[in-house]
């Protein structure tokens, strides 16, 4: 896959840093106290949304969920609005309404994200039947947890999808827990991948700290979505770096995992990647981090600066 | 004026929205060209437009809704049909907490122009999963609106607008009237959504009624006239929005108040048409607010139970007695 | 399978009769009108239920659906109570309150039918778990269509049941059409059992129109269940003779379809075979149809006498 | 009296249920071991009680409902945990279809002792899908009993009577109440279903709050004591059983009345309370009745907008000092 234009490798690598460094900073933002309510962080993950979204084209779709600010990133969110979102600012995406839980951007199919668990997956798929209804070429992304495979509507959905031969690629991000739950306790199969036999879809598995093994399943499911051949499962074998949510030190995680996650941190896996490739250098790398450090630092400052909505907003939006 | 009965009234709307504007689809349990839709309001209507667009569904309640939701939300005007009232419930999450709040949450950046149709309403003998009125689950959800449509005139009309709108509306139908007949013109019309109608003017009291208690409300209130009673029967037409003004002018003129609906009793419709009352108008009440609702059980099979617990025109005739 | 103890074997053909009779009475009497309501007989599915219950003990549960009088007569109910019940009567299983798709008999292990399709899974998941907690040797069967396969409650209960693995039997009534809907055009795949893959359970086929083949199927997944390895999905492959239910004449069916599915009609297929291997003699079998013609005869009787609840009873059983 | 929080109470009452009774068992997502609940309610019980009685679920609402409801039927007492009361919308079919039904439409063959357990309410900051309070919707089924403890006295009291009890229930928690301390004795007891509690005796005023919104109107009540205004505070405790006699009464000293309900004004708590009101007892109200709730949008995210649709003190001042 190292045989990718200089360009878009970059591009990649950019878009994972930026979802790393975002997340850092929520999370310091979140420890001052300056972040409302939970937050879901994506660090560790980056190589699936990054992967999965390289695969797209802008007027793709996706829809995403609870831990969703990578997607919002990887689709190419302006970091500023999401940041504010976060925090509740009146020029955040969804004008402080939303929060960490709910941002989208339809300006770049960024469907949005529920924070009810599985309830984006017919969402998706109602997307999908839009897409060939009105006969356009676009793809949906539609990611969810492993946890979320265990919901109703993951099967409803995926089987209306398949039975009607809708371009969505399903995407499980299978980081082996849902909350301090691990995939062994809630079912009795190893890869989620399978569940795709049950709706006579192909099911595929990607190293979800691999974003050029994902971006490579991705774009062959993207391919078969567009030639109108239906829906793919990939599922991405992947691991969040941090607890569940907010203050959640997950004691649950054998310190082992733990650790043989954090090396393979999806991120320094790329960037040697990159390097020994030579697809980048030292400082062509350093360049990019100190880019997106800095772009980051607007983020969090633009954020900061912008007012919270005023109280009497509550009442718009209900109905348009 | 010619007459056509409710069904046939839905079944033009669909028609005329689906030739009108391409991105209106339906989809549903069996509402394609093998069954026409268990009440037969979409027969027909897959030979016309084809099974692209009168889609036939797995039984899979909270997927047709939440694709319903997706396909609203990115250009399309879908219409569901829940094939059974009692079956909303689920589909309550992709009902309530997505199509109903997904404008909201993202702050106003989409419309999800999504039309529920689902027929509600006990008489025929189907017992307690295919009989109830949930009408007031969803006035309690903001972001929603909510139809309850009483003759084939309004039906039309209503479906009409629903389909024109940016929200997502409950439609609910009622199954005692797809057969009822009424003047519907040949011309195209809509009817909009927070307008009520008076059914029937009078005097001396208020009824409020909706779906199919509105023809029992008007055989009572015939025969409270003969005994010298003048009822005035209101239609809201929309739960929500709610045309408050049109009842409670009508509480003024009459200073008395009964309604009737046909859920259960507690937290239902009749309910919240109370406590508006109470709350903005019971100074011109000269009696206390009487509801008539079904008894809080659940609907049962056998006829003589069933029969019971439906609100009739003695009950309402009483209801009325009582506060003239 | 033959070699099952004469009296069993005329114990299963006496039941499937039973629900034949029974049955062609209901629509008799619907035609007459005097059935409330909608009905969906359960005539030409008799192997099915029959197969199944033959090999649950009376302690055993089962769990049913809106077409549920084959599972009631199969697992013993009283024949006068559950015709009394169809016809909204008060010596009815329900006192009249629940009619043709809502009858139980408690006493003998039967938790009821559910209109709502695929609602009872769930439900039987948890009788599963109930015999689990109570630490005894009982199992559950769990009927359902191949249309209720498509809901969000067979994936949620299955997999319930196979983390746990609990004591059910999850039986697939695949007669091919949920109404007017073919299984082919809401479902990719051929069989449904094969989606027992994406539960780690074991998934099997029967010839549904086979009630020996039912029933040794059943039997293992008894034993199975009842040695604690957990749940079984056993699609049985059958036909309806009539319409979905009521009034409806079926004309979405081939003719060719429905005939080669008359031709395997389940009872015919038994006699002849007990017949054929001697385990009864024609008189044996034309005294077994009398008698069983008599029971309905007076089941419709006790029904038809009895007395219809007062209104006032609509109040009654709200509460416990 | 020793003083611990409504968590804890909580957490008694199942301990002590559990140790009573080994039929009691319950089940949820992230409830065991691992987590001890997303509020910790559950905390130390798996421990004590093993996993099998403390059963950590998958990710499945509706399953866990049905499974509830299966174990209830055949001899278990089921104590359900629903992470989030916005999320019992997944399962509304298993609580308001089959748990509320399925001792009725068997004709009585049955009982279904399940509790659920689920927390409502808004103020942390979870935006629309996390902050709901939907107990109108549960009144609104009849079949079950619906539960709103506001104190830790009332909620082990109340819990130990729902786990006792032969119907299903739904037990509303409030997320703002749990680290909220009271008196709980040491010694045990159980505080029935359908018995109201005079939070507050006065003479002016009525106010009807339940949950979080009893301490609110508390407060109110005390700042109106200083501006001569004496108010009553009667929580219900129960919503079904619902014990109207005590509001009635309470009106009928006070000729006023201010229903406090955290959930959209439409069609909920608020609603029904004022329609019995206003069919019951009309003739002893001296000014119109008065509902305070939170406005029909869904819960917003940001602090500011959140904060203004709860209603608050405040808010509950006015409407008194508008009815007095
Ligand atoms: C339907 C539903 N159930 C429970 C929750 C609470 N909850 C939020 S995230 C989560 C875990 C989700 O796990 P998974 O799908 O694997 O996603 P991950 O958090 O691991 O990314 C749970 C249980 C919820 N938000 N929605
Ligand atoms: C959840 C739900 N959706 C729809 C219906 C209406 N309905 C009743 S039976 C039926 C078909 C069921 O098909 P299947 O599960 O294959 O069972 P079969 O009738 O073939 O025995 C439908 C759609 C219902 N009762 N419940
Ligand atoms: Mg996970
Ligand atoms: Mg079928």
């Amino acid at each position: 896959m190292l045989n990718l234009a200089k360009e878009k490798l970059t591009e990649m690598f950019r878009k994972m840093l930026e979802i790393r460094f975002f997340e850092e900073k929520v999370f310091d933002l979140y420890a001052q106290n300056l972040v409302p309510g939970t937050i879901h962080l994506y660090t560790g993950e980056e190589a699936v949304a990054v992967g999965v979204c390289a695969a797209l084209e802008k007027t793709d779709y996706v829809t995403s969920t609870h831990r969703g600010h990578g997607h919002c990133i990887a689709k190419g969110a302006d970091l500023k609005r999401t940041m504010a979102e976060i925090l509740g600012k009146r020029t955040g995406y969804c004008k402080g309404k939303g929060g960490s839980m709910h941002i989208a951007d339809f300006s770049i199919g960024m469907l949005g994200a529920t924070a009810v668990v599985g309830a984006g997956m017919p969402i998706a798929v109602g997307a999908g039947l839009s897409i060939k209804l009105r006969k356009t070429r676009q793809v949906v992304a539609c990611f969810f947890g492993e946890g979320a495979s265990n919901q109703g509507t993951f099967h409803e959905g995926i089987n209306m999808a398949s039975i009607w031969r809708l371009p969505v690629i399903f995407i499980c991000e299978n980081n082996l827990y849902a909350m301090g739950t691990h995939q062994s306790r809630v079912m009795n199969i190893e890869n989620i991948a399978d569940r795709a036999l049950a709706y006579g879809i192909p099911g595929v598995i990607a190293d979800g700290n691999d974003v050029l093994a994902v971006y490579e399943k991705a774009l062959q499911a993207v391919e078969r979505a567009r030639k109108g051949e239906g829906p793919t499962l990939i599922e991405c074998k992947t691991y969040r770096h941090k607890g569940h949510s907010r203050v959640d030190p997950a004691k649950y995680r054998p310190k082992a995992e733990v650790e043989e996650w954090l090396a393979k941190d999806p991120i320094k896996r790329f960037k040697e990647k990159l390097l020994q490739e030579g697809v980048l250098i030292q400082v062509e790398v350093q360049k990019i981090e100190r880019e997106v450090a800095a772009e980051i630092e607007e983020a969090v400052k633009y954020a900061m600066e912008s007012p919270y909505p005023a109280p009497e907003e509550a009442l718009e939006d209900v109905y348009a | 004026m010619r007459k056509i009965a409710y069904r046939e009234a839905l079944r033009e709307a669909l028609r005329e929205e689906m030739r009108r504007d391409p991105t209106v689809f339906l989809l549903g349990e069996d509402i394609g060209k093998y069954w026409g839709g268990a009440f037969k309001v979409t027969e027909g209507l897959a030979e016309e437009f084809g099974e692209e667009r009168v889609r036939d569904t797995p039984i899979s309640e909270s997927a047709i809704i939440g694709v319903g939701v997706g396909a609203a939300i990115t250009g399309m005007r879908p219409v569901a049909e829940i094939m059974f009232g009692d079956l909303t419930a689920l589909a309550m999450d992709q009902i309530a907490n997505q199509a109903a709040k997904i404008r909201y949450m993202f702050g106003g950046q989409v419309k999800c122009p999504l039309v529920i149709r689902t027929p509600f309403g006990a008489g025929v003998n189907i017992a307690a999963h295919h009989s109830q009125s949930l009408e007031a689950w969803f006035m309690h959800v903001p972001g929603l609106y909510v139809a309850v449509p009483s003759t084939p005139y309004d039906a039309k009309g209503l479906l009409k607008s629903a389909i024109r709108g940016n929200n997502p509306v409950i439609f609910c139908e009622h199954k005692l009237l797809y057969p009822v007949e009424g003047e519907v013109p040949e011309e195209q019309y809509t009817v909009p959504f927070g307008v009520a109608d008076i059914k029937r003017e009078g005097e001396d009291a208020t009824i409020v009624a909706t779906l199919y208690m509105v023809h029992k409300a008007l055989e009572a209130a015939k025969t409270l006239e003969k005994e010298g009673v003048s009822v005035e029967v209101v239609d809201p037409r929309t739960l929500t929005p709610l045309d408050k003004q049109t009842i409670i002018n009508s509480v003024k003129k009459t200073g008395r108040i009964v309604i009737v609906s046909e859920d259960c009793k507690t937290a239902g419709v009749s309910a919240e048409i109370a406590a508006i009352i109470a709350e903005e108008a019971i100074d011109y009440l000269d009696a206390p607010i009487k509801r008539v609702a079904e008894p809080d059980t659940p609907i049962p099979f056998s006829p003589p139970l069933e029969q019971y617990v439906i609100p009739d025109e003695k009950a309402i005739i009483k209801a009325v007695k009582e506060v003239v």
